[in-house]
């Protein structure tokens, strides 16, 4: 077993090398490999989980008597037509599967949650502890609105649509620079984490 | 009976039929509706895998046809193309994806070579490409941050401040830059995030009709 | 002047990332001891968990996350399942995401059997389940109906902790763990419909949308990314991977924000002080 | 069983979402006067310009999202891979009417198989055979599929770089390349990380534009109708919005009322 460790840090290290010089130096024949290497593995990868999920709650139900699950079967069937010219449009039908439901789910889900979230956003400035949370909680409110009124296409956006228009874009911008800053931290982390492994694998800490 | 079945009708029809009942059981909780949405999520899940499946088999096909064309130097429809040369490279992604489905199906995930495999190539290349991010990061930031318009100064002060919001370090050099990285954080940009989610959901609902009703022609059409 | 600038300007990106591999690397082998204050959204969060679950409580565990991020949520699962068996907490296991499983059995499952936990009366494994937020919905309905067995084969009926666990009223709070968007699907369809409280253990990029729920009342509270881990290893004692690489990234950022200011001026100085180089050299 | 007056009151605002924007569709030319002008989706024609000029290819990705599995259809995301495959309709035509080479890496099998489709059909419509390959699934796997792409675009070189989708962590990866090889680039995003854009593409829309960016180029009558009927939508969540804090101001809660949570 120790060899397959040994073989294993050796391959990780290789790997992470290869892979670097691309930032680090640029795009050549090693980055290259791990590139397809790296995509043929997750496409097996996913395959094999395609092909388990099937057979654990498609075809073992169906040989315990759920013969309605039949009906997938064929219909999936048809997503093969794909490899036939003629007959490829018949891989339309599954695929409206796919779209209709997703649609269905969500409409729903999409009003819910605009629904939500108004509510939770609708702040009473007075009532909050502090100045900071007072004048924070203006924002919040003046920020719903000319954002939501940015996204409007039937009207010129001229007049007080103009004001409106300048602040919604304001206050995206503060939104924008919130979420480049804050990712700041998750990215270094993965970084720092990856110089670990290589360090850790090369017995040097 | 050919041009019956290319009818648009058919895929409109699957399409306000699914996504009614998925639709219904949110929002009206009968049996029979909720039956009937279940049925239809166990459906939809069960499609996606074999999607998956035709996917890698096409995905043979078009690399074996590759390595075939850069082969034969230069004649095909691919001819002078980047292809030429790099049989190597779709070698490889082709001998990849067939080793692990076979190692995977035969002996199973749990086995001793596919968690080798599992842990030292895929888990390993996907936190080292993940932390490609933490290099690009810094190119973005010294781009992006230049106070050159009133937009990018507004950028630049809440982006470096929730930096030194989130990471300790900045705690370290004043106790202020937490108070207001907070602030931006937690209240100022909170109203035009919700408020853009809010025009998002709406575009998504619009979506949703155009497409169920076949006026994004591209992408819900069936026939022509 | 004006050289250095423009030079400045049009920096080989490559110096700069080199610059930051260095200082990044450094603190592995000189460590820094920066200090790391806690947050109020996770000492909610710890607070929750110590004063309203009661000992013995049976857990939902979610282990939704991507590997590509395991470096930032490593110490926190590890913590998580340490302290589940101090609490006496039945806990069941599952994830939407396939990488959950290896997580499972790598940081999970050996504080458990250190324990002394034994499987199927103690804790349980429900492996992977497709469909994300389809899947979280229906998990909340039954259990039962959704898969029929765990994940090393057995049958939910024969498990005797599973006897009277199926539905989401059954769980006194859902811990999490998360790198995409299924910590936000526990929120809404556990915690709106049947009010089962949201634990989100995210990677750092979360942060800001788990912070609106919480400010929101959605969630008592939540930990993110490595400084969570971090705060929720301290917290509990527990010696942790999460300070060096703290300081790690803390000497990372400084760097950057180094480059970003001396950029700025840069900047400025062409924009205020440089007028006279353009009529000099003129545009093209 | 049947539901409350809570799921009653979210039921009747989807009614009021639908009919607002199904009435505008269906009296399509009737209504519609003017629609604002959207500067990227003007600029995806000269992106594709671009490309008929330099003999490049242009470059299209619906990016990936994130979260693993087998599709993006039963994710939150999956309607934003809708959008973009909805522009890649527009643009794969007029790249088959012009003669120009199209290169779409996507990320997941159903848009994959989705996507394959939608070039057949745009290169049918202008009476050709679609090239082969000019559809690629990558990986489903988020950096595999950044991997796989940003080598792509190393190698190609492409005119143009469009950009329509889900945006996640992905996109920094593929942006910062993109803004490295000189290329015209569009990017279009629904969710937050749409910042990467804007540091390193000519072109940047966000949120909803993405979803209607579809329609705007289609210039198809019904679809632009159903533009302006969702300006409609969200008057009525500011109306409501503004009762919510007249509420919150006389000091009941929102979200315990009739329309709660």
């Amino acid at each position: 077993m120790a060899i397959w460790e040994t073989l294993g840090n050796l391959t990780l290290i290789a790997l992470i090398l290869m892979v670097y010089s691309f930032p680090l130096y640029k795009e050549n024949l090693f980055y290259r490999f791990v590139e397809y290497l790296f995509i043929g593995v997750t496409i097996g990868h996913a395959t094999v989980v395609a092909v388990q999920f099937l057979q654990k709650n498609v075809l073992s139900p169906i040989l315990g008597g759920e013969t309605f699950l039949i009906g997938v079967l064929l219909l999936s069937a048809l997503l093969f037509t794909r490899f036939y010219r003629p007959y490829a449009y018949l891989a339309r039908w599954p695929m409206s599967f796919l779209i209709g439901s997703m649609m269905g789910l969500r409409i729903f889900a999409s009003v819910n949650s605009a629904k939500r979230y108004m509510l939770a956003t609708a702040y009473n400035p007075l009532a909050q502890p502090d100045l900071l949370s007072q004048l924070g909680s203006v924002f919040v409110i003046i920020g719903y609105i000319t954002a939501a009124l940015y996204f409007t296409w039937g009207w010129e956006h001229k007049g007080p649509l103009r004001w409106t228009d300048k602040i919604g874009r304001y206050l995206l911008m503060t939104y924008f620079g919130v979420s480049f800053g804050s990712i700041a931290m998750a990215r270094f982390t993965w970084f720092s984490g990856t110089i670990k492994t290589l360090l850790t694998a090369m017995g040097l800490i | 009976m050919s041009s019956l079945i290319r009818r648009k009708e058919i895929t409109i029809a699957i399409m306000l039929f699914c996504a009614f009942f998925v639709f219904a059981d949110r929002a009206y909780k009968a049996p029979i509706l909720l039956d009937t949405s279940k049925w239809v999520q166990k459906w939809v899940l069960a499609i996606s895998a074999v999607t998956m499946i035709v996917t890698f088999i096409s995905s043979i096909i078009r690399n074996t046809r590759r390595i075939q064309t850069s082969l034969s130097e230069g004649d095909g429809p691919d001819a002078g193309s980047s292809i030429v040369g790099q049989w190597f490279y779709y070698g490889t992604t082709l001998v990849a994806s067939v080793l692990t489905v076979a190692v995977g199906l035969t002996m199973g995930i749990q086995s001793n070579p596919y968690q080798w495999m599992y842990q030292y190539v895929f888990q390993n290349l996907a936190t080292a490409i993940a932390s490609f991010l933490g290099l690009f990061y810094i190119g973005a930031a010294f781009r992006a941050f230049r106070a050159r318009t009133a937009e990018a100064a507004i950028l630049l002060i809440c982006g470096v401040t929730v930096m030194l919001t989130t990471n300790p370090f900045g705690e370290a050099i004043w106790s202020g830059f937490p108070v207001i990285g907070s602030w931006f954080l937690n209240w100022v940009s909170i109203g035009s995030r919700r408020g853009m989610g809010l025009a998002s959901s709406v575009g998504t609902v619009a979506l949703a009709i155009r497409v169920i009703l076949g006026y994004e022609r591209s992408v819900s059409a069936g026939g022509e | 002047m004006s050289s250095i600038i423009d030079k400045f300007e049009n920096l080989d990106r490559r110096i700069l990332l080199w610059a930051v591999v260095i200082c990044v690397t450094l603190p592995y082998f000189i460590p820094v001891g920066l200090p790391i204050p806690y947050e109020p959204w996770v000492l909610d969060a710890i607070d929750f968990m110590e004063n309203e679950v009661p000992d013995g409580a049976t857990v939902l565990l979610d282990l939704s996350a991507a590997l590509r991020v395991i470096t930032e949520l490593e110490g926190g699962m590890q913590a998580t399942g340490w302290y589940f068996t101090q609490r006496g907490f039945k806990v069941v296991g599952t994830c939407f995401y396939p990488d959950g499983v290896f997580e499972w059995y790598n940081f999970i499952e050996p504080e458990f059997i250190k324990a002394g936990y034994v499987y199927g009366e103690d804790y349980v494994f429900l492996g992977y389940i497709p469909g994300e937020s389809t899947g979280v919905d229906r998990l909340a309905k039954s259990i039962r109906d959704l898969i029929s067995v765990d994940y090393e084969g057995n049958k939910i009926e024969d498990l005797p902790m599973m006897a009277d666990i199926d539905k989401a009223e059954d769980f006194a709070f859902v811990m999490a763990f998360g790198s995409g968007w299924t910590p936000g699907s526990y929120i809404t369809n556990w915690y709106l419909p049947y009010g089962i409280p949201i634990i989100p253990f995210s990677h750092m990029y979360g942060l800001s949308g788990y912070l609106s729920s919480w400010m929101a009342g959605f969630i008592p509270g939540t930990i993110c990314g490595v400084r969570g881990s971090g705060e929720w290893a301290n917290y509990l004692g527990l010696p942790s991977t999460a300070v060096t690489m703290l300081d790690s990234v803390g000497l990372g950022h400084a760097i950057m924000i180094l480059f970003i200011i001396l950029g700025n001026i840069a900047m400025l100085i062409e924009k205020y002080g440089g007028k006279d180089t353009e009529s000099i050299g003129g545009s093209p | 069983m049947y539901g409350n007056i809570k799921d009653l009151m979210t039921l009747l605002m989807v009614i009021f979402w639908l009919i607002a924007i199904a009435v505008f569709s269906y009296r399509g030319r009737s209504v519609l006067t003017w629609i604002r002008p959207i500067a990227g989706l003007e600029a995806v024609d000269e992106a594709i310009g671009r490309a008929v000029e330099m003999g490049k290819p242009l470059f299209f990705t619906t990016l990936h999202g994130s979260g693993t599995g087998n599709s993006a259809f039963v994710q939150g995301h999956g309607p934003a891979h809708l959008a973009g495959l909805s522009v890649l309709g527009y643009v794969a035509q007029e790249i088959a009417k012009r003669d120009a080479k199209l290169e779409v890496p996507l990320a997941w099998p159903d848009v994959a198989e989705m996507g394959t489709t939608v070039v057949e059909q745009a290169y049918r419509a202008e009476g050709k055979r679609a090239p082969p390959d000019a559809v690629k699934y990558i990986s489903s796997t988020q950096m595999a599929y950044a991997l796989g792409t940003a080598g792509l675009m190393a190698r190609t070189e492409p005119a143009s770089i469009l950009m329509f989708g889900p945006a996640a962590a992905e996109t920094l990866i593929l942006a910062e390349s993109a803004n490295k090889y000189g290329s015209f680039n569009i990017g279009a995003s629904s969710a937050n990380q749409a910042v990467y854009f804007i540091t390193s593409c000519d072109y940047v829309m966000i949120g909803e534009e993405l979803y209607v960016s579809g329609s705007y180029l289609s210039k198809d009558m019904r679809a632009l109708g159903s533009i302006k009927g969702q300006d409609y939508p969200k008057l009525l969540q500011i109306i409501l919005y503004l009762i919510a804090i007249a509420m919150a101001f006389s000091g009941i809660k929102p979200s315990n009322t009739f329309f709660g949570l």
